[in-house]
């Protein structure tokens, strides 16, 4: 069967699929923002983003490249500070979905963005760091993480917790005093993790068409446990492509313009 | 009351060898300007603070500017690392950079505690990172109420703070609007500082969500038309993407980084 | 998302007897009309929470709605005392008011915590005042990183906070603007909230200083034209001066006020 | 000599000679706002008002009856929340005057506008409270006080510290850590108090024209000191009143219109 869509096509669609109509998102730039950009687009016309430059309730018609970029502020119902995006709206928990990408995952949903390999004073190498990752992944109700697998990047323990998951495992959140669920659910190109309600580990759910689970073993840096009810998901509809396809051409035209 | 200067003069009274500096800017309105003018007045030993560092701390750094780096967020936006300052602190080159890290949250509130007048704030923040490890100014605070834990975060107070700005009017009042960021708090944080503007006119117009910088909470004000770019000012120009972009190959090599601050940066008076 | 309700329908639905209620406004914007619907459905035993009782809260108070009131200037702005008030705490009329007394500054900052989830605020504050001796909720708390004691007080979180606004979206996005206080920090700082509107439009033009209220931290929104009368909505109305300095008369005897509150509340149905 | 200004008039000019031009006031409601109007529209035309309400360099053409009037945010170079306005204006020592009233004030400075007699339960009578004076009796560059001056408001000692001046005498300011200068100047209807640099005790070291010493210590339920060199102030200039009155008929024929 050969496939008319990529594994980041995939990737982006089972993403966008997560975020429910109606709810608020606090959106990091990139794949999460492209993935909320589309769910806007498609199922969840009423999806409120949120950008912590601080606009509230962006509505964007192509993806921006920044997080502050000119379309968030024209687009969104409000723009406030960035000490009250942070302070105002997620720390209290009035976000449900905190959408997060990252260079490290771990096997407890612990990620990691901002140094690999050394150490911290001299390491291999060295992230952007934390953003407002740490203070989503604690506030938002429930945490959505998006990232391509691999043994590099899906690994048994990140060199440096930058945002928290489970910790090492259950009950470690909760002695925190966090707040928010933590990570419900991560959305990679060949599939989908959950963490398994009792040991809280990292779970292949579902597979994309054509992933295998032996591609995920190989791509993940820990003994992938897999559901016993491993489903596979449904391809990107026609109508997810086009739109998910337009939203990048209006994307690069812009670019293009800009560029001119 | 702000005094109106030049860019030059802005730079040679307000920033000295050894300052904290913040050149603050959330994507939009980023006083690229005035970091060139503070590399051409080749400022040295900087303390730099700044949320989100991109490309011009990347040239500060770059351009032996700094030794110390207080941030939250130190990357190229949308595109990926900012290879100077990854060359400062991997390899030292071309000084050692000293790194003070946070996350976004607690950024903010330090410049919410210098711009109140506290000494600290208080977030949930941190909890259960490795940020704490590597970075002594985060403390645990007890709520004297509740018994509650939460964090701490000292104030920041840079010696001076500069920022660009759509207009000001003739006094120094300065107006700007669209992503303002930490834009005032941390000029009413900083000891001094300095905002360059798009315009200078007669009066100010109010505009929706603008954050108004009364004169006497200033000390100079610049008139730098395009002193953001490549970032922007709503409503005067859009972010030059394509430069952002174009950054990673001309940043990842230090000779041609050299090569084109040289032709960009230093051989470039913009008060000439 | 915020429900689009009659007054009467909101009140019934967000205010319960027992309550901690703030109606929230810094001389404009006071949600009268909400008010004056609490009367009518005669709710009991409310703790009153505002910065700045007045008018509405005298006649909260003289009609026994509250038990209690935590405030930090409780006058009639520019011409006196409220008496209705002033009956209550020094005579018990009708019924006994106890009372906790902040300062402005600690009273925005308790509603900042509140809106910020946190369960303290830290301020420079009460210093050398008698606030402390009566006030148990302010407290000292030392600095983590240099010491210094500072004040603490604790978050105020309203069950339900009540605010008027100049207009609304058919979605039930909420926007002021003009002297907006500490509305939106009360509204958000508040487990319910019910804003009151001059006008629902179909789509919100920005406007300078405007504060939005996205539809979805709001509980629901309701259509009064005039709801801030005696009070104003800028751009709709201006401060009744006159009426607030006909209250002192009014409101000065136990009599005339009831026959007052009688003529021109309890008899009064707004949404007839 | 019979005098074509009243006592008030007096007192409201003396208090406005006392703001220099271009400072930053933060004003509260009444005599202070009064004194304050009359010097922007005299010898300090840049003269910063700020308002409790939020109003940053409000210039209002006639007098406002509450600190949140519309011609406040009207005239106003910036319109702030009033957490900001306290928090990022007032707190950190930006404002160089604070200008108070008072219900109560005692020979130290502190001035009450809480509750007189009775204990703090049930007081004889019960005043609007603190509002914003405490911290701005603490955190302004000075204080100025306005006043009218009797034995029952000019007491040896306030019922209710609302807003500290010097305490109980030298060092008690500075040992709280307070840090603005504290009360610089009182302005009554009888003439002008200072604190004695040493005892920090409110001595009477002006008098208006017409009044006398016998009416100043009469008028204090202290021991009032004389400073040594007492010194008459000039009686209201032609243009002072001028203005004064002007303003005054712009505000009543304001509320007139508005009652109307």
């Amino acid at each position: 069967m050969s496939q008319d869509w990529t594994s980041d096509e995939m990737m982006t669609v089972a993403a966008a699929r997560q975020l429910r109509n109606g709810s608020a998102c606090f959106v990091g730039i990139g794949l999460p923002s492209t993935a909320a950009n589309l769910a806007r687009a498609t199922h969840a016309p009423r999806l409120v983003l949120i950008y912590e430059s601080g606009c509230l309730g962006a509505k964007p018609d192509r993806l921006p490249l920044s997080i502050g970029d000119g379309i968030l502020a024209d687009t969104a119902d409000a723009v406030v500070s960035v000490p009250e995006v942070f302070n105002y709206w997620l720390q209290p928990g009035n976000i449900d979905v905190g959408f997060l990408g990252g260079a490290q995952l771990d096997r407890y949903g612990n990620i990691n963005t901002t140094a690999i390999g050394g150490d911290y004073a001299n390491p291999k190498v060295r992230l952007p760091g934390a953003g407002g990752a740490p203070e989503i992944a604690a506030s938002c109700r429930e945490v959505i993480v998006i990232m391509r697998q691999s043994p590099r990047t899906f690994v048994e323990r990140v060199d440096f917790v930058t945002s928290y998951g489970y910790g090492s495992g259950p009950g470690d959140r909760e002695q925190l005093g966090l707040r928010g669920a933590g990570p419900q659910v991560v959305i990679t190109d060949l599939g989908i993790l959950r963490p398994d309600p009792s040991t809280r580990e990292l779970v292949l759910t579902h597979l994309h068409p054509g992933a295998t689970v032996e591609q995920a073993r190989a791509a993940t840096g820990w003994a992938l446990v897999v559901a016993d009810d491993l489903r596979t998901n449904e391809p990107p509809s026609e109508a997810e492509l086009t739109v998910l396809r337009a939203l990048k051409a209006a994307t690069d035209a812009d670019r293009t313009v800009a560029a001119g | 009351m702000a005094e109106i200067v030049s860019l030059a003069e802005g730079v040679a009274e307000l920033v000295n060898d050894g300052d904290t500096v913040a050149l603050e800017g959330f994507t939009h309105l980023i006083p690229f300007a005035a970091g060139h003018e503070i590399i051409r007045q080749r400022r040295r030993d900087l303390e730099l603070v700044r949320m989100t560092p991109d490309v011009v701390y990347d040239q500060l750094i770059g351009m032996g500017c700094a030794r110390r780096l207080v941030f939250s967020w130190g990357g190229n936006p949308g595109v990926g690392s900012l290879h100077r300052f990854r060359d400062a602190v991997e390899r030292g080159w071309p000084t050692p950079l000293e790194i003070e890290e946070h996350s976004h949250a607690g950024m903010a509130n330090r410049y919410v505690a210098g711009a109140s007048g506290l000494p600290f704030a208080v977030l949930r923040g941190y909890t259960g990172t490795d940020l704490p490890k590597h970075t002594g100014n985060i403390k645990p605070i007890t709520c004297p109420f509740t018994g509650e834990v939460l964090t701490a975060v000292p104030a920041l107070n840079p010696d001076v703070t500069v920022v660009h700005a759509q207009r000001a009017d003739r006094a120094g009042n300065v107006q700007m609007w669209g992503i303002t960021g930490v834009q005032k708090e941390a000029v009413l944080a900083a000891r001094r500082s300095l905002v360059t503007v798009e315009e200078i006119v007669d009066s100010l117009d109010p505009t929706p969500n603008q954050v108004v910088l009364p004169t006497w909470a200033v000390n100079a004000v610049a008139l730098v038309p395009g002193g953001s770019h490549p970032s922007y000012a709503q409503g005067y120009s859009v972010r030059d993407n394509e430069f952002y972009q174009s950054w990673d190959a001309i940043s990842r090599d230090r000779d041609t980084f050299g090569t084109w601050m040289e032709q960009h940066v230093l051989d470039v008076r913009r008060d000439a």
